[in-house]
Protein backbone atom coordinates (compact mmCIF):
# COMPACT_ATOMS: atom_id res chain seq x y z
CA UNK A 1 0.00 0.00 0.00
CA UNK A 2 1.24 3.43 -0.78
CA UNK A 3 1.17 6.35 1.67
CA UNK A 4 -2.10 8.44 0.23
CA UNK A 5 -3.45 10.97 2.98
CA UNK A 6 -6.56 12.74 2.99
CA UNK A 7 -6.45 16.16 5.34
CA UNK A 8 -9.24 17.84 6.87
CA UNK A 9 -6.47 20.80 7.94
CA UNK A 10 -3.46 22.96 6.79
CA UNK A 11 -0.51 20.71 6.15
CA UNK A 12 3.29 21.94 5.61
CA UNK A 13 4.49 19.68 2.82
CA UNK A 14 8.04 19.99 3.34
CA UNK A 15 8.03 18.44 6.80
CA UNK A 16 5.87 15.92 5.72
CA UNK A 17 8.69 14.87 3.32
CA UNK A 18 10.81 14.97 5.78
CA UNK A 19 8.94 12.62 7.85
CA UNK A 20 8.35 10.47 5.25
CA UNK A 21 11.85 10.05 4.51
CA UNK A 22 12.94 9.77 7.82
CA UNK A 23 10.29 6.95 8.05
CA UNK A 24 10.85 5.32 4.76
CA UNK A 25 14.61 4.38 5.82
CA UNK A 26 16.00 3.81 2.59
CA UNK A 27 19.23 6.16 3.18
CA UNK A 28 21.94 5.92 0.23
CA UNK A 29 19.24 3.90 -1.52
CA UNK A 30 17.40 7.08 -3.41
CA UNK A 31 19.13 8.96 -5.25
CA UNK A 32 16.28 11.37 -6.63
CA UNK A 33 13.10 12.85 -4.92
CA UNK A 34 11.10 14.53 -7.52
CA UNK A 35 7.89 16.29 -5.32
CA UNK A 36 5.29 18.90 -6.63
CA UNK A 37 2.96 21.27 -4.58
CA UNK A 38 -0.04 22.84 -5.38
CA UNK A 39 -0.70 25.58 -3.63
CA UNK A 40 -3.92 27.79 -3.34
CA UNK A 41 -3.52 31.13 -5.02
CA UNK A 42 -5.34 34.32 -4.44
CA UNK A 43 -6.65 34.95 -8.30
CA UNK A 44 -8.29 32.22 -10.74
CA UNK A 45 -9.24 32.57 -14.04
CA UNK A 46 -8.61 36.48 -13.52
CA UNK A 47 -11.02 36.45 -10.21
CA UNK A 48 -9.81 37.56 -7.25
CA UNK A 49 -10.70 34.46 -4.88
CA UNK A 50 -10.89 34.70 -0.78
CA UNK A 51 -11.10 31.12 0.10
CA UNK A 52 -11.96 27.49 -1.49
CA UNK A 53 -14.03 24.50 -0.03
CA UNK A 54 -12.42 21.59 -1.48
CA UNK A 55 -15.24 18.29 -1.75
CA UNK A 56 -14.31 14.51 -2.20
CA UNK A 57 -15.64 11.25 -2.51
CA UNK A 58 -14.63 9.52 0.87
CA UNK A 59 -13.44 5.87 -0.39
CA UNK A 60 -13.22 6.28 -3.94
CA UNK A 61 -11.02 9.16 -3.66
CA UNK A 62 -8.69 7.41 -1.59
CA UNK A 63 -8.99 4.40 -3.38
CA UNK A 64 -8.29 5.95 -6.71
CA UNK A 65 -5.33 7.64 -5.11
CA UNK A 66 -4.19 3.97 -4.70
CA UNK A 67 -4.48 2.95 -7.78
CA UNK A 68 -2.69 5.87 -10.03
CA UNK A 69 0.09 4.92 -7.23
CA UNK A 70 0.50 1.62 -8.24
CA UNK A 71 0.16 2.39 -11.66
CA UNK A 72 3.01 4.83 -11.81
CA UNK A 73 5.13 1.87 -9.25
CA UNK A 74 4.22 -0.66 -12.05
CA UNK A 75 5.75 1.67 -14.96
CA UNK A 76 8.49 3.12 -13.42
CA UNK A 77 11.55 1.17 -10.91
CA UNK A 78 10.50 3.76 -7.25
CA UNK A 79 11.52 3.47 -3.68
CA UNK A 80 8.42 5.01 -2.77
CA UNK A 81 5.56 7.65 -3.42
CA UNK A 82 3.77 9.67 -1.14
CA UNK A 83 0.45 11.78 -2.01
CA UNK A 84 -1.24 14.21 0.54
CA UNK A 85 -4.42 15.94 -0.15
CA UNK A 86 -6.71 18.50 1.78
CA UNK A 87 -10.10 18.74 1.53
CA UNK A 88 -12.37 21.18 3.88
CA UNK A 89 -11.78 24.88 3.75
CA UNK A 90 -8.84 26.13 2.15
CA UNK A 91 -7.34 29.58 2.84
CA UNK A 92 -5.18 31.15 0.19
CA UNK A 93 -1.11 30.10 0.49
CA UNK A 94 -2.86 26.52 2.10
CA UNK A 95 -0.61 23.66 0.33
CA UNK A 96 -3.59 21.67 -1.66
CA UNK A 97 -1.90 18.48 -2.78
CA UNK A 98 1.97 16.71 -2.33
CA UNK A 99 3.07 14.62 -4.86
CA UNK A 100 6.53 12.94 -3.96
CA UNK A 101 8.43 10.33 -5.68
CA UNK A 102 11.50 8.30 -4.43
CA UNK A 103 13.77 6.51 -6.94
CA UNK A 104 17.42 5.44 -7.71
CA UNK A 105 17.79 7.89 -10.54
CA UNK A 106 16.29 11.07 -11.43
CA UNK A 107 14.17 10.47 -15.05
CA UNK A 108 11.80 7.68 -12.93
CA UNK A 109 11.26 10.23 -10.45
CA UNK A 110 10.59 13.44 -12.57
CA UNK A 111 8.26 11.25 -14.98
CA UNK A 112 6.56 9.87 -12.27
CA UNK A 113 5.74 12.50 -10.37
CA UNK A 114 3.96 14.27 -13.46
CA UNK A 115 2.38 11.25 -13.97
CA UNK A 116 1.31 11.17 -10.52
CA UNK A 117 0.02 15.02 -10.21
CA UNK A 118 -1.97 14.72 -14.19
CA UNK A 119 -3.63 11.61 -13.13
CA UNK A 120 -4.76 12.69 -9.68
CA UNK A 121 -5.93 16.04 -11.34
CA UNK A 122 -7.79 13.92 -14.47
CA UNK A 123 -9.31 10.85 -12.07
CA UNK A 124 -9.39 11.62 -8.36
CA UNK A 125 -12.75 12.48 -7.35
CA UNK A 126 -12.22 16.12 -5.68
CA UNK A 127 -14.36 19.27 -6.29
CA UNK A 128 -13.38 22.99 -5.69
CA UNK A 129 -15.84 25.76 -4.84
CA UNK A 130 -14.11 29.33 -4.87
CA UNK A 131 -15.64 31.89 -2.80
CA UNK A 132 -15.58 35.40 -4.42
CA UNK A 133 -16.35 38.70 -3.45
CA UNK A 134 -19.35 37.80 -6.28
CA UNK A 135 -20.25 35.05 -4.00
CA UNK A 136 -19.50 30.67 -4.34
CA UNK A 137 -18.80 29.35 -7.43
CA UNK A 138 -17.37 25.57 -8.53
CA UNK A 139 -14.54 25.56 -10.62
CA UNK A 140 -15.55 23.63 -13.69
CA UNK A 141 -12.29 22.61 -14.96
CA UNK A 142 -8.54 22.62 -14.26
CA UNK A 143 -5.92 24.36 -15.97
CA UNK A 144 -4.00 21.76 -18.54
CA UNK A 145 -1.00 20.13 -17.36
CA UNK B 1 -33.52 -4.64 -5.40
CA UNK B 2 -32.28 -1.54 -3.45
CA UNK B 3 -29.38 0.77 -4.39
CA UNK B 4 -27.59 3.54 -2.95
CA UNK B 5 -27.01 6.68 -5.01
CA UNK B 6 -24.74 9.42 -4.03
CA UNK B 7 -24.21 12.65 -5.48
CA UNK B 8 -21.41 15.41 -5.38
CA UNK B 9 -20.45 18.84 -6.17
CA UNK B 10 -22.53 20.89 -8.38
CA UNK B 11 -25.20 17.83 -8.89
CA UNK B 12 -25.60 17.11 -4.99
CA UNK B 13 -26.79 21.03 -5.03
CA UNK B 14 -28.59 20.50 -7.94
CA UNK B 15 -30.58 17.35 -7.03
CA UNK B 16 -30.86 18.59 -2.74
CA UNK B 17 -29.06 15.87 -1.71
CA UNK B 18 -26.22 14.12 -0.90
CA UNK B 19 -27.48 10.64 -1.23
CA UNK B 20 -30.64 8.78 -1.21
CA UNK B 21 -31.39 4.79 -1.08
CA UNK B 22 -33.60 3.50 -4.36
CA UNK B 23 -35.31 0.56 -5.24
CA UNK B 24 -35.15 -0.59 -8.71
CA UNK B 25 -37.72 -3.48 -10.13
CA UNK B 26 -34.67 -5.27 -12.07
CA UNK B 27 -30.74 -4.44 -12.94
CA UNK B 28 -30.93 -1.04 -14.88
CA UNK B 29 -28.21 0.84 -17.30
CA UNK B 30 -26.48 3.55 -15.14
CA UNK B 31 -27.85 5.64 -17.34
CA UNK B 32 -31.59 4.92 -17.05
CA UNK B 33 -30.98 5.34 -13.16
CA UNK B 34 -29.77 9.88 -14.14
CA UNK B 35 -32.71 9.77 -16.03
CA UNK B 36 -34.91 8.66 -13.27
CA UNK B 37 -33.56 10.65 -10.85
CA UNK B 38 -32.68 13.73 -12.54
CA UNK B 39 -35.72 13.60 -15.35
CA UNK B 40 -32.99 14.86 -17.67
CA UNK B 41 -32.14 12.74 -20.87
CA UNK B 42 -28.67 13.73 -21.20
CA UNK B 43 -25.83 12.55 -19.15
CA UNK B 44 -23.03 14.33 -20.62
CA UNK B 45 -20.50 15.75 -18.78
CA UNK B 46 -21.67 13.78 -15.95
CA UNK B 47 -19.78 11.06 -14.35
CA UNK B 48 -21.05 7.97 -13.24
CA UNK B 49 -19.24 5.31 -11.01
CA UNK B 50 -20.96 1.80 -9.46
CA UNK B 51 -18.90 1.09 -6.16
CA UNK B 52 -16.34 3.70 -6.76
CA UNK B 53 -15.26 2.52 -10.14
CA UNK B 54 -15.65 4.85 -13.46
CA UNK B 55 -18.06 2.86 -15.44
CA UNK B 56 -20.13 4.01 -19.00
CA UNK B 57 -23.43 5.05 -19.51
CA UNK B 58 -24.63 1.50 -20.04
CA UNK B 59 -22.78 -0.21 -17.24
CA UNK B 60 -25.50 -2.34 -15.34
CA UNK B 61 -26.15 -1.56 -11.79
CA UNK B 62 -27.11 -4.57 -9.41
CA UNK B 63 -28.74 -5.37 -6.41
CA UNK B 64 -26.75 -3.39 -3.51
CA UNK B 65 -24.82 -1.60 -5.64
CA UNK B 66 -23.18 2.13 -4.68
CA UNK B 67 -23.79 4.20 -7.43
CA UNK B 68 -22.81 7.67 -7.38
CA UNK B 69 -23.15 10.98 -9.97
CA UNK B 70 -20.43 13.87 -10.33
CA UNK B 71 -19.31 16.93 -12.57
CA UNK B 72 -15.73 16.55 -14.00
CA UNK B 73 -12.95 16.65 -11.33
CA UNK B 74 -11.15 19.23 -10.20
CA UNK B 75 -8.77 18.41 -7.49
CA UNK B 76 -5.20 19.09 -7.13
CA UNK C 1 20.14 37.66 -9.68
CA UNK C 2 18.42 34.17 -9.24
CA UNK C 3 19.47 32.40 -5.70
CA UNK C 4 22.13 29.99 -6.77
CA UNK C 5 24.31 28.54 -3.78
CA UNK C 6 27.20 26.32 -3.07
CA UNK C 7 27.48 24.55 0.03
CA UNK C 8 30.54 23.18 1.32
CA UNK C 9 28.71 21.16 3.98
CA UNK C 10 25.53 19.47 4.63
CA UNK C 11 22.41 21.46 3.87
CA UNK C 12 18.72 20.13 4.27
CA UNK C 13 16.84 20.38 1.31
CA UNK C 14 13.30 20.94 2.78
CA UNK C 15 14.20 23.49 5.15
CA UNK C 16 16.05 25.33 2.65
CA UNK C 17 12.75 25.03 0.55
CA UNK C 18 10.43 26.49 3.30
CA UNK C 19 13.13 28.99 4.54
CA UNK C 20 13.05 30.31 0.51
CA UNK C 21 9.52 30.84 0.70
CA UNK C 22 9.03 32.11 3.75
CA UNK C 23 11.32 34.63 2.28
CA UNK C 24 9.99 35.18 -0.72
CA UNK C 25 6.75 36.74 0.31
CA UNK C 26 5.00 35.72 -2.68
CA UNK C 27 1.99 33.68 -0.67
CA UNK C 28 -1.19 33.66 -3.17
CA UNK C 29 0.78 33.91 -6.21
CA UNK C 30 2.44 30.94 -6.73
CA UNK C 31 0.52 28.15 -7.55
CA UNK C 32 2.75 25.12 -7.97
CA UNK C 33 6.09 24.38 -6.63
CA UNK C 34 8.17 21.62 -8.05
CA UNK C 35 11.52 20.53 -6.82
CA UNK C 36 14.25 17.77 -7.67
CA UNK C 37 16.56 16.67 -4.85
CA UNK C 38 19.86 14.47 -5.75
CA UNK C 39 21.22 12.34 -3.13
CA UNK C 40 24.42 10.52 -2.46
CA UNK C 41 23.51 6.71 -3.13
CA UNK C 42 25.74 3.93 -1.63
CA UNK C 43 26.18 2.27 -4.97
CA UNK C 44 27.06 3.52 -8.68
CA UNK C 45 27.17 1.74 -12.05
CA UNK C 46 26.59 -1.89 -9.53
CA UNK C 47 29.82 -0.94 -7.37
CA UNK C 48 29.44 -0.09 -3.68
CA UNK C 49 30.70 3.47 -3.02
CA UNK C 50 31.76 4.95 0.38
CA UNK C 51 32.10 8.66 0.00
CA UNK C 52 32.51 11.39 -2.44
CA UNK C 53 34.25 14.34 -3.43
CA UNK C 54 32.92 16.90 -5.51
CA UNK C 55 34.87 19.68 -7.41
CA UNK C 56 33.88 22.59 -9.15
CA UNK C 57 35.07 25.76 -10.67
CA UNK C 58 34.53 28.32 -8.37
CA UNK C 59 33.34 31.57 -10.16
CA UNK C 60 32.32 29.55 -13.50
CA UNK C 61 30.07 27.31 -11.63
CA UNK C 62 27.63 30.36 -10.24
CA UNK C 63 27.94 31.75 -13.30
CA UNK C 64 26.47 28.84 -15.08
CA UNK C 65 23.63 28.47 -12.57
CA UNK C 66 22.87 31.71 -13.04
CA UNK C 67 22.94 31.71 -16.53
CA UNK C 68 20.52 27.86 -16.52
CA UNK C 69 18.19 30.05 -14.37
CA UNK C 70 18.01 33.04 -16.66
CA UNK C 71 17.23 30.64 -19.21
CA UNK C 72 14.60 28.38 -17.70
CA UNK C 73 12.80 32.43 -16.50
CA UNK C 74 13.24 33.36 -20.17
CA UNK C 75 11.48 30.18 -21.47
CA UNK C 76 8.74 30.14 -18.83
CA UNK C 77 6.83 32.16 -16.63
CA UNK C 78 8.14 31.59 -13.20
CA UNK C 79 8.09 33.26 -9.76
CA UNK C 80 10.90 32.77 -8.45
CA UNK C 81 13.68 29.71 -8.86
CA UNK C 82 16.20 28.16 -6.18
CA UNK C 83 19.31 26.29 -6.54
CA UNK C 84 21.92 24.40 -4.46
CA UNK C 85 24.81 22.64 -4.78
CA UNK C 86 27.17 20.92 -2.22
CA UNK C 87 30.67 20.85 -3.29
CA UNK C 88 33.64 18.82 -1.22
CA UNK C 89 33.66 15.83 1.06
CA UNK C 90 30.08 14.30 0.26
CA UNK C 91 28.80 10.78 3.00
CA UNK C 92 26.05 8.70 1.43
CA UNK C 93 22.52 9.93 2.06
CA UNK C 94 23.60 13.60 1.60
CA UNK C 95 21.73 15.89 -0.70
CA UNK C 96 23.86 16.76 -3.49
CA UNK C 97 21.78 19.19 -5.21
CA UNK C 98 18.51 20.89 -4.78
CA UNK C 99 16.57 22.69 -7.20
CA UNK C 100 12.98 24.12 -6.68
CA UNK C 101 10.90 26.14 -8.90
CA UNK C 102 7.95 28.56 -8.15
CA UNK C 103 5.16 29.16 -10.90
CA UNK C 104 1.42 30.01 -11.03
CA UNK C 105 0.54 26.89 -12.93
CA UNK C 106 1.88 23.72 -12.95
CA UNK C 107 3.10 23.20 -16.37
CA UNK C 108 5.59 26.03 -16.01
CA UNK C 109 7.15 24.52 -12.87
CA UNK C 110 7.44 21.02 -13.79
CA UNK C 111 9.43 22.04 -17.37
CA UNK C 112 11.26 24.66 -15.92
CA UNK C 113 12.69 22.48 -13.13
CA UNK C 114 13.52 19.82 -15.10
CA UNK C 115 15.43 21.83 -17.76
CA UNK C 116 17.30 23.17 -14.56
CA UNK C 117 18.21 20.16 -13.25
CA UNK C 118 19.42 18.68 -17.16
CA UNK C 119 21.52 21.87 -17.97
CA UNK C 120 23.00 21.90 -14.39
CA UNK C 121 24.03 18.25 -15.04
CA UNK C 122 25.22 18.54 -18.47
CA UNK C 123 27.23 22.56 -18.51
CA UNK C 124 27.64 23.01 -14.69
CA UNK C 125 31.65 22.64 -13.86
CA UNK C 126 31.63 20.15 -11.18
CA UNK C 127 33.03 16.83 -11.17
CA UNK C 128 32.89 13.60 -9.10
CA UNK C 129 35.00 11.53 -7.52
CA UNK C 130 34.09 8.30 -5.69
CA UNK C 131 35.75 6.64 -3.15
CA UNK C 132 35.31 2.81 -3.11
CA UNK C 133 37.07 -0.21 -1.77
CA UNK C 134 39.05 -0.48 -4.65
CA UNK C 135 40.12 3.20 -3.78
CA UNK C 136 39.42 6.59 -5.87
CA UNK C 137 37.74 7.03 -9.29
CA UNK C 138 36.35 9.96 -11.25
CA UNK C 139 32.75 9.65 -12.75
CA UNK C 140 32.88 9.87 -15.89
CA UNK C 141 29.06 10.14 -17.53
CA UNK C 142 26.39 11.65 -15.44
CA UNK C 143 23.33 9.09 -15.91
CA UNK C 144 21.21 9.60 -18.71
CA UNK C 145 18.38 12.35 -17.82
CA UNK D 1 51.59 38.03 -23.28
CA UNK D 2 50.36 36.16 -20.29
CA UNK D 3 47.53 33.62 -19.60
CA UNK D 4 46.49 31.71 -16.40
CA UNK D 5 45.23 28.36 -17.38
CA UNK D 6 43.77 26.00 -15.10
CA UNK D 7 42.85 22.46 -14.72
CA UNK D 8 40.14 20.30 -12.93
CA UNK D 9 39.23 17.23 -11.85
CA UNK D 10 41.18 14.22 -13.51
CA UNK D 11 42.72 17.22 -16.06
CA UNK D 12 44.61 18.62 -12.82
CA UNK D 13 45.78 15.11 -11.62
CA UNK D 14 47.43 14.46 -14.70
CA UNK D 15 48.70 17.68 -15.15
CA UNK D 16 49.89 17.52 -11.48
CA UNK D 17 48.84 21.25 -10.70
CA UNK D 18 45.92 23.35 -10.79
CA UNK D 19 47.23 26.21 -12.02
CA UNK D 20 49.59 27.80 -13.96
CA UNK D 21 51.05 31.19 -15.59
CA UNK D 22 52.21 31.02 -19.48
CA UNK D 23 53.69 33.37 -21.18
CA UNK D 24 52.95 33.41 -25.48
CA UNK D 25 54.37 35.06 -28.34
CA UNK D 26 51.11 35.94 -29.81
CA UNK D 27 47.16 35.30 -29.66
CA UNK D 28 46.85 31.50 -30.25
CA UNK D 29 43.88 28.92 -30.35
CA UNK D 30 42.92 27.61 -27.57
CA UNK D 31 43.83 24.27 -28.83
CA UNK D 32 47.42 24.63 -29.84
CA UNK D 33 47.41 26.12 -26.18
CA UNK D 34 46.69 22.53 -24.51
CA UNK D 35 48.61 20.65 -27.01
CA UNK D 36 51.59 22.47 -25.49
CA UNK D 37 51.09 22.25 -21.99
CA UNK D 38 49.95 18.55 -22.23
CA UNK D 39 52.07 17.66 -25.16
CA UNK D 40 49.12 15.97 -26.57
CA UNK D 41 48.09 16.24 -30.41
CA UNK D 42 44.28 15.31 -29.46
CA UNK D 43 41.86 17.37 -27.24
CA UNK D 44 38.96 15.27 -27.96
CA UNK D 45 36.66 14.74 -24.40
CA UNK D 46 38.90 18.18 -23.24
CA UNK D 47 36.25 20.73 -22.28
CA UNK D 48 38.08 24.26 -22.76
CA UNK D 49 36.65 27.43 -21.18
CA UNK D 50 38.15 31.38 -21.80
CA UNK D 51 37.17 33.69 -18.94
CA UNK D 52 34.61 31.26 -17.88
CA UNK D 53 32.57 30.70 -20.88
CA UNK D 54 32.97 27.55 -22.24
CA UNK D 55 34.66 27.86 -26.04
CA UNK D 56 35.70 25.52 -29.05
CA UNK D 57 38.81 24.18 -29.80
CA UNK D 58 39.58 27.38 -32.58
CA UNK D 59 39.03 30.21 -30.12
CA UNK D 60 41.89 32.65 -29.68
CA UNK D 61 43.80 32.80 -26.45
CA UNK D 62 44.36 36.79 -26.00
CA UNK D 63 46.68 38.82 -22.89
CA UNK D 64 45.17 38.24 -19.86
CA UNK D 65 42.69 35.52 -20.43
CA UNK D 66 42.13 32.97 -17.62
CA UNK D 67 41.84 29.57 -19.59
CA UNK D 68 40.65 26.21 -18.10
CA UNK D 69 40.91 22.80 -19.20
CA UNK D 70 38.48 20.34 -18.10
CA UNK D 71 37.13 16.68 -18.37
CA UNK D 72 32.86 16.25 -18.97
CA UNK D 73 31.38 17.67 -16.34
CA UNK D 74 29.64 15.17 -13.86
CA UNK D 75 27.73 17.56 -11.12
CA UNK D 76 23.62 17.35 -10.28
Amino acid sequence: MMPIEIRTSSFDPWEEINLHQQKMGKDGQFGATASFVGTMRDINEGEPVQSMTLEHYPGMTEKHLQEICADASQKWDLIDTLVIHRVGEIEIADPIVLVCVWSAHRAEAFDACRFIMEDLKSKAPFWKQESTTEGKRWVEKNTPG
Amino acid sequence: MNITVKYFASLREQMGKAEELLTLSKATPIAEVWENVSGETSSDNILMAINMEYVKPDAIVEEGDEVAFFPPVTGG
